[in-house]
């Protein structure tokens, strides 16, 4: 097999699943055995404007010229994996989208805020088609692994669309709700073997939301343990917001 | 200033082999430079803005993303600035850990920036990629080095990237002995490499170029490098406490740039590895002082190039300490009922106060500072942050003009791609974060 | 953890040949399989062998082709998934692994000596295919033949040209009917039920097997039972979610049957008062 | 030697002597009232008064997952059929877990057998600990007979005050009491202690639902087209608890994964959940089970109905977990007090006396 010529992109984001990638440790190596790369701005000097095989996409459109920029590189992509929950869902940079835009862009600019443009954020798949996704904040890398072997031997990868619960259950971690703690793991997907929990913390929804959650169920079980709905709701804007925007495609 | 003979226009669109995205720009015109500059066009991602109406306890996991590099710091500084708020003081177990985890975080950034960022330019190759043909050995060491910081950080709090144990009060998660005895292995495992690392580093050669300028760092009066606490310290003797960051940085905006310029005493200052180690040189560990014997560095150094070495020194300072800090934990052992539930704060299970609390840490870049106000309520009302290549831009572009026609006028002129390269050089020595500064902020309310 | 290489195991994987590949349609290919070393692979109408592509995964694929063919055997596979998508990349000569075959079968046995009709839609020609075969190359064991074929499209229609002879053989009552006609097709257009009201049977000495996609059964059933055939003279093949294919996985469960072992072949008096079945 | 004692003091001593002998697995405390059978060294790690825990033991019968091959494609096929497996002491077994224990050693016998599940249950020995009382609300176990022993272990142990006694039931047993020399033999008192503990158990340990066991199947003969489901329909997450922590849910995917060469790889099972949505879907999209309700029911019925067909016996230990790990709070117990009180389901089965 030729070694597909693969770019690395970044949109707005922190940059943290690039990382996470360098982060592989010398198996890094046996990953840029199988792959050509071409272009990747954080570590490399070297930049690429032909066809790209596989163009692997980090952070969200946060204004016109990303979303510009985004459409450029779907033309010229084969395949588009989107990495990160800034790609793949809107992540914390939909936040802003619960403020007025004006308002925001003034309290952080001052006065000169209108140089600085800022449109609705989005996730990548509200402005071009994705092939692949890979969900979380950071991406999980044992599943980047796997997305990208799927990529390489041209088949679909399914982001698990189920609870994250399933994986902390099998991680035996006293449940959250056990404890008195508000917890999004019943309604985020799973495939991080619910990193978070098996450190203590809870599930915050970075992986986003299953695709037929039980909207109601889970509002009786957030009353049930005496935890208020809108305390639940902003936690799941943490990383959700964006699910309310319509897709450009469609 | 000696005549500069030539014309060029240098723009350097999206400045590689950095975090985020910024533009160089130099534009010299029949001998005279007209323009030089760093643009930074990332786009705002509005962090303080959207800071506001979050509760505080969640803060440091939305500020972990504003950087992925600096996740760890940027966790560290933000608790900080929660704690300050809160009025709740860490207890000394949780400093040492917060310790071992910034010392893993300075390591961590320093091997990243030194091999995959700036050892090419050093080595004349445009990127990581080709070494891994020319120098397989060195790229592997590089690597491995990386991983094994990660995988403390794995076993200390999750993970690096967007800690997950650390939060306000202490950490959900205490290492076990086992966790201890794996992160030691890993550590001392590391010290070969270290070596091979200041081997290869002293065998290369900085380009020559100085400038003198301040220095800006934490410091303090005990014998501590002074990393995770101290007071606002410079080399042209300023001396304020953190709650006066305001006056130590002087934000103002410049049109080119989505981040902010800052100043101190003179018209622009440094901060980092290098400001680090002018200030607190005396304070570091012997094997890192050692290693600024072999790099041949002496406090005050001010060739921005060797920001790279000084970094390099940090690295032997907090792999020593680091193992320290661990092998203290291996004897006295931890004390596990201090490990606490998340989220209890925040769901009103325990009271909060109003409050304004400031965090100022020293991160791989610099200094970082936090500031968030809250209501009684615990929610945010107002947040700022400043960010440490904030504070280096102005400074940058202060080298960047004193550079240029020092390039242009020397016996042999440099050609347009030489004085590119110089300038990226120069700006990748710094190791910018842009993702990182671009925030924005203006409101004052410090008290 | 210890690990021990076992020579005893459910997973183990025949190594085979793909001898012949041929795109029928857009979206399906027929394979002819040949298991190494020329070994027959022992089966019956209706069973099916799990596909393995190693390093892709696994695929529960009815058998085509007769059992009366001797050497190799054929699927054809619809380009669904990961595994079916993979499949459609290969070509003669590709290695492919092959488990099975499994599951129980037409009931030929019962079938012999009686007259039969075949309705089959989609992909359900597949599996069927396996029998219409097997009863052409045992033409005397059976009665009267009646072979009712549904499609979306004229385009999408399998193994069109064998369903050319089919249609010549004095011996088949042969009809096929398109839910879309292209402006050249000169047959039949409508659901496949349309046709069932005008095939002239003998219910008593009719069998009606029956393969489709899930959604067709239950029209079809009806009709065929308004033909006054008895329920347990109807036979169905279904199709389940499918992972170990020897009743261990529970994907295929349909109440407390197991599709992979108690079907995919089911005769319609027992399933049909299953609420998951049909 | 059928019975022997070992007293309370030695207890300590008993367990590091059995971790000496191989790898040893116990119930330990993850707090908030939470256990999980870890690998464990000294007597203090045990938990000895525990409720069931997050996983049942048949996390080391049918790991979560588990190496079926291993592959290489470089030249032609080459597939290399393997199982895992070590040699493992579980300690602290209750009678509900030895049941779970039973069933899915029923299903991976029957043919075709599962050699892989056979290989590594042979390599398990098994430590049986008594309930003396109820664990919680939400047991059932005396609804299914599973409060008290009846085999499925190698040493049993029932703790009567100072000492435990303990049945040695196989082989195996007695290998153990032998080499941990702690053991002495049972006299006829401690005989009779056991037996009025026993007796004391049948009077505590009363059926949790009012229905006699005999009469369920039936009862959920009926009960296919009951409300009850359509109530869990609404409450239901789907997210999977109820079957991962259940000891007697074996189903399984299966997923090839290979190395970042593309060529050497490996297929594994993993553990799966009828309870989640894509369990049942097939290519067409089609869903056979596509409403939570219809998934719970297919879940209750796994337990009480299919299996008594296939095996003659419950699949449902009484253990509780299922209840526990809902957050939905989706009661086992509850769900069949609620078909008893359907009329359709049950009401020719209501048995008064209970
Ligand atoms: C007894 C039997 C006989 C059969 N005979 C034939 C035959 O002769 N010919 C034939 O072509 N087929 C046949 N099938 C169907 C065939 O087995 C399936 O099409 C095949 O298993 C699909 O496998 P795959 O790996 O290609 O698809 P998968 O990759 O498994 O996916 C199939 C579909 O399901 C969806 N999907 C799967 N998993 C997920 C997930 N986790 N999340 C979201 N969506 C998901 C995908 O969108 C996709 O469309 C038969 C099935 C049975 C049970
Ligand atoms: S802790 Fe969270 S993810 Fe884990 S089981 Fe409980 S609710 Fe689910
Ligand atoms: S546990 Fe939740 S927040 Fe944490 S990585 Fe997984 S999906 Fe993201
Ligand atoms: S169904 Fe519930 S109570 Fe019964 S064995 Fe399973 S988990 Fe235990």
């Amino acid at each position: 097999m030729k070694r597909p010529k693969t770019a690395f992109f970044d949109l707005s984001c922190c940059e943290g699943c690039q990382l996470q990638i360098a982060n592989f440790g010398e198996s890094l190596l046996d990953i840029l055995d199988i792959i050509d790369v071409v272009e990747f701005r954080e570590v490399m000097s070297e930049k690429w404007d032909k066809e790209i095989d596989m163009a692997i996409i980090e952070g969200s459109v946060t204004d016109e010229h990303a979303a510009e920029r985004l459409k450029r590189i779907r033309e010229r992509s084969k395949i588009v994996i989107a990495y990160g929950s800034c790609a793949t869902i809107g992540g914390v940079n939909g936040m802003k989208n619960s403020f007025d835009l004006a308002e925001i862009r003034k309290y952080v600019y001052g006065d000169g805020y209108k140089f600085f443009p800022a449109a609705k954020t989005k996730a990548i798949h509200q402005v071009v088609k994705v092939d692949y996704f890979v969900n979380g904040c950071p991406i999980y890398p044992p599943e980047f692994e796997r997305v990208l072997k799927n990529a390489l031997q041209g088949i679909p990868y399914y982001v698990p669309d189920y609870a994250v619960c399933v994986e902390c259950k099998l991680n035996e971690n006293v449940c959250m709700y056990d404890r008195g703690i508000a917890c999004l793991g019943p309604v985020t997907r799973a495939g991080c073997n619910s990193w978070c929990i098996n450190n203590g913390n809870i599930c915050y929804g970075c992986r986003g939301i299953v695709s037929n959650p039980n909207e109601k169920g889970m509002k009786d079980v957030i009353s049930k343990y005496g935890i208020d709905m809108g305390f639940i709701v902003n936690k799941m804007d943490m990383y959700n917001k964006c699910r309310e925007l319509k897709h450009e495609e469609d | 200033m000696k005549k500069i003979k030539q014309s060029m226009n240098i723009n350097v669109e999206y400045l590689t082999r950095v975090e985020g995205h910024g533009n160089i720009v130099v534009n010299v015109k029949e001998g005279r430079l007209q323009e030089c500059r760093l643009d930074i066009v990332e786009s705002p991602r509005f962090f303080e803005g959207i800071l506001r109406g979050r509760s505080i306890f969640e803060a440091q996991h939305i500020t972990s993303r504003i950087c992925g590099i600096c996740a760890c710091g940027h966790s560290l500084a933000s608790i900080q600035a929660a704690e300050d708020a809160l009025g709740i003081a860490p207890s000394a177990q949780t400093v040492k850990l917060r310790k071992l985890l910034l010392h893993m975080e300075i390591l961590d950034s320093h091997i990243l920036h030194i091999y995959l960022l700036a050892a090419p330019d050093l080595l004349g190759v445009k990127s990581f990629i080709p070494l891994i043909e020319t120098h397989n050995k060195v790229v592997r060491r590089a690597l491995r080095m990386k991983k094994a910081c990660n995988d403390v950080c794995g076993v200390l709090v999750g993970r690096h990237v967007h800690p997950i144990s650390a939060i306000v009060g202490g950490f959900t998660k205490l290492p076990k002995q086992k966790d201890l005895n794996a992160m030691h292995n890993t550590l001392t495992g590391m010290r070969p490499d270290m070596e091979a690392t200041i081997d290869l580093i002293s065998k290369l050669k900085f380009p020559e170029f100085e400038r003198d300028t301040e220095y800006v760092a934490l410091v303090n009066d005990g014998n501590e490098y002074p990393l995770l606490a101290g007071d606002i310290g410079s080399t042209d003797g300023v001396r304020m406490n953190k709650r006066e960051y305001r006056k130590a940085t002087n934000e103002f905006i410049v049109p080119h740039s989505s981040a902010k310029h800052t100043k101190l005493s003179r018209e622009s200052y440094a901060v980092g590895a290098l400001a680090r180690f002018n200030l607190n040189y005396e304070k570091l560990h012997p094997n890192a002082k050692e290693t600024a014997s072999v790099l041949g560095m002496k406090p005050k150094c001010i060739n921005p190039y060797l920001n790279t070495a000084a970094q390099l020194i940090e690295s032997a300072h907090c792999l020593e300490d680091a193992v320290a800090i661990i092998e203290d934990f291996q004897n006295s052992g931890i004390d596990y009922s201090e490990e606490i539930t998340v989220g209890l704060n925040e769901q009103k299970k325990i009271p909060v106060k109003a409050g304004n609390g400031v965090g100022a840490v020293e991160v791989p870049r610099g200094i970082l500072y936090h500031n968030y106000e809250i209501d009684e309520n615990g929610v945010i009302v107002n947040a700022d942050c400043i960010i440490p290549t904030n504070q280096n831009l102005n400074n940058i572009e202060r080298d960047m003009h004193k550079l240029v026609p020092e390039l242009l006028s020397q016996n042999h002129a440099k050609s347009e791609e030489e004085v590119t390269l110089a300038l990226e050089m120069l700006v990748r020595a710094y190791d910018p974060c842009i993702s990182c500064s671009t925030h924005m902020i203006k409101v004052g309310f410090v008290c | 953890m210890e690990k021990t290489i076992i020579k005893e195991s459910n997973y183990r994987i025949r190594n085979a040949r793909v001898i012949k590949a041929r795109q029928m349609t857009a979206h399906e290919k027929l394979f002819e399989i040949a298991l190494e070393g020329g070994e027959n692979l022992d089966y019956e109408p209706g069973q099916f062998v799990i596909v393995s592509l190693l390093g892709v995964g696994e695929a529960p694929i009815s058998i085509c082709s007769s059992p009366t063919k001797a050497g190799s055997f054929e699927l054809c596979v619809r380009a669904v998934g990961k595994v079916t998508n993979a499949m459609h990349r290969l070509e003669a000569g590709d290695d492919i692994g092959i488990r099975g075959p499994y599951g129980k079968g037409f009931p030929i046995r019962i079938l012999e000596g009686n007259d039969l009709l075949f309705i089959a839609g989609g992909l359900g020609v597949a599996p069927l295919r396996s029998l219409i075969k097997y009863a052409f190359d045992n033409r005397r064991d059976f009665g009267k033949i009646h072979i009712l074929l549904g499609c979306k499209t004229s385009e999408d229609m399998l193994f069109a040209d064998e369903l050319d002879q089919w249609f010549k053989r004095m011996d088949v009552h042969y009809e096929c009917t398109v839910d879309r006609a292209a402006p050249d097709w000169a047959g039949h257009v409508g659901q496949i039920t349309t046709l069932i009201p005008g095939v002239h049977l003998e219910s008593e000495r009719t069998f009606a097997v029956i393969v489709g996609p899930p959604i067709m059964y239950r029209f079809v059933i009806k009709e065929i039972l308004a033909k006054n055939i008895p329920e347990r003279q109807i036979f169905v093949s279904l199709e389940r979610h499918m992972k170990c294919g020897m009743g261990k996985c529970g994907r295929c469960q349909i109440q407390n049957l197991y599709c992979c072992q108690d079907g995919p072949v089911f005769n319609y008096a027992e399933i049909k008062n299953m609420k998951e079945a049909i | 030697m059928e019975y022997v004692i070992l007293m309370k003091d030695d207890f300590g001593g008993f367990i590091s002597r059995l971790a000496k002998l191989q790898k040893l697995a116990a119930p330990v405390s993850k707090g908030y009232n939470n256990f999980s059978f870890q690998e464990v060294s000294s007597g203090d790690e045990v938990a000895l008064k525990y409720i069931p825990t997050i996983i049942p033991p048949k996390k080391f019968f049918m790991p979560r997952q588990e190496t079926l091959l291993e592959f290489n494609t470089a030249k032609g096929l080459e597939v290399k059929p393997v199982v895992e497996h070590e040699k493992i002491t579980l300690f602290g077994v209750h009678t509900c877990d030895l049941a779970g224990i039973q069933c899915i050693n029923m299903v991976f016998s029957i043919r075709p057998r599962d050699y892989n599940y056979l290989i590594r249950k042979r390599k398990i020995d098994i430590i049986g600990l008594e309930c003396n009382e109820y664990c919680d609300e939400y047991a059932s176990c005396c609804l299914v007979s599973s409060h008290l022993p009846s085999g499925g272990y190698d040493l049993f142990l029932t703790d009567l005050g100072d000492y435990f006694i303990a049945h040695v039931n196989t082989q195996v047993g007695e290998d153990i009491v032998e080499s941990i020399k702690y053991f002495k033999s049972a006299e006829a008192s401690n005989l009779e202690e056991l037996k009025s503990l026993r007796e004391r158990k049948r009077a505590l340990f009363k059926n949790e639902v009012p229905i006699e066991p005999r009469l369920i199947p039936e009862m959920f003969d009926r009960a296919f087209e009951s409300g009850v489901w359509k109530d869990l329909e609404e409450r239901c997450l789907a997210c999977g608890n109820c079957t991962n922590v259940c000891p007697t849910c074996y189903c399984f995917d299966i997923i090839d994964e290979t190395d970042m060469d593309l060529k050497t790889g490996r297929r594994y099972r993993n553990w799966d959940s009828c309870q989640l949505e894509p369990f049942a879907k097939v290519a067409g999209g089609e869903s056979f089970r596509k409403e939570r309700s219809a998934r719970q029911r297919h879940r209750y019925y796994r337990k009480f109905r299919y299996p008594v067909s296939k095996f003659a016996r419950f699949f449902c230990t009484g253990c509780g977990r299922c209840s526990r790990a809902c957050m939905a709070k989706i009661n086992l117990k509850e769900t069949l007090n609620s078909l008893l009180n359907d009329r359709y389901a049950s009401k020719p089965f209501i048995n008064d006396e209970i």
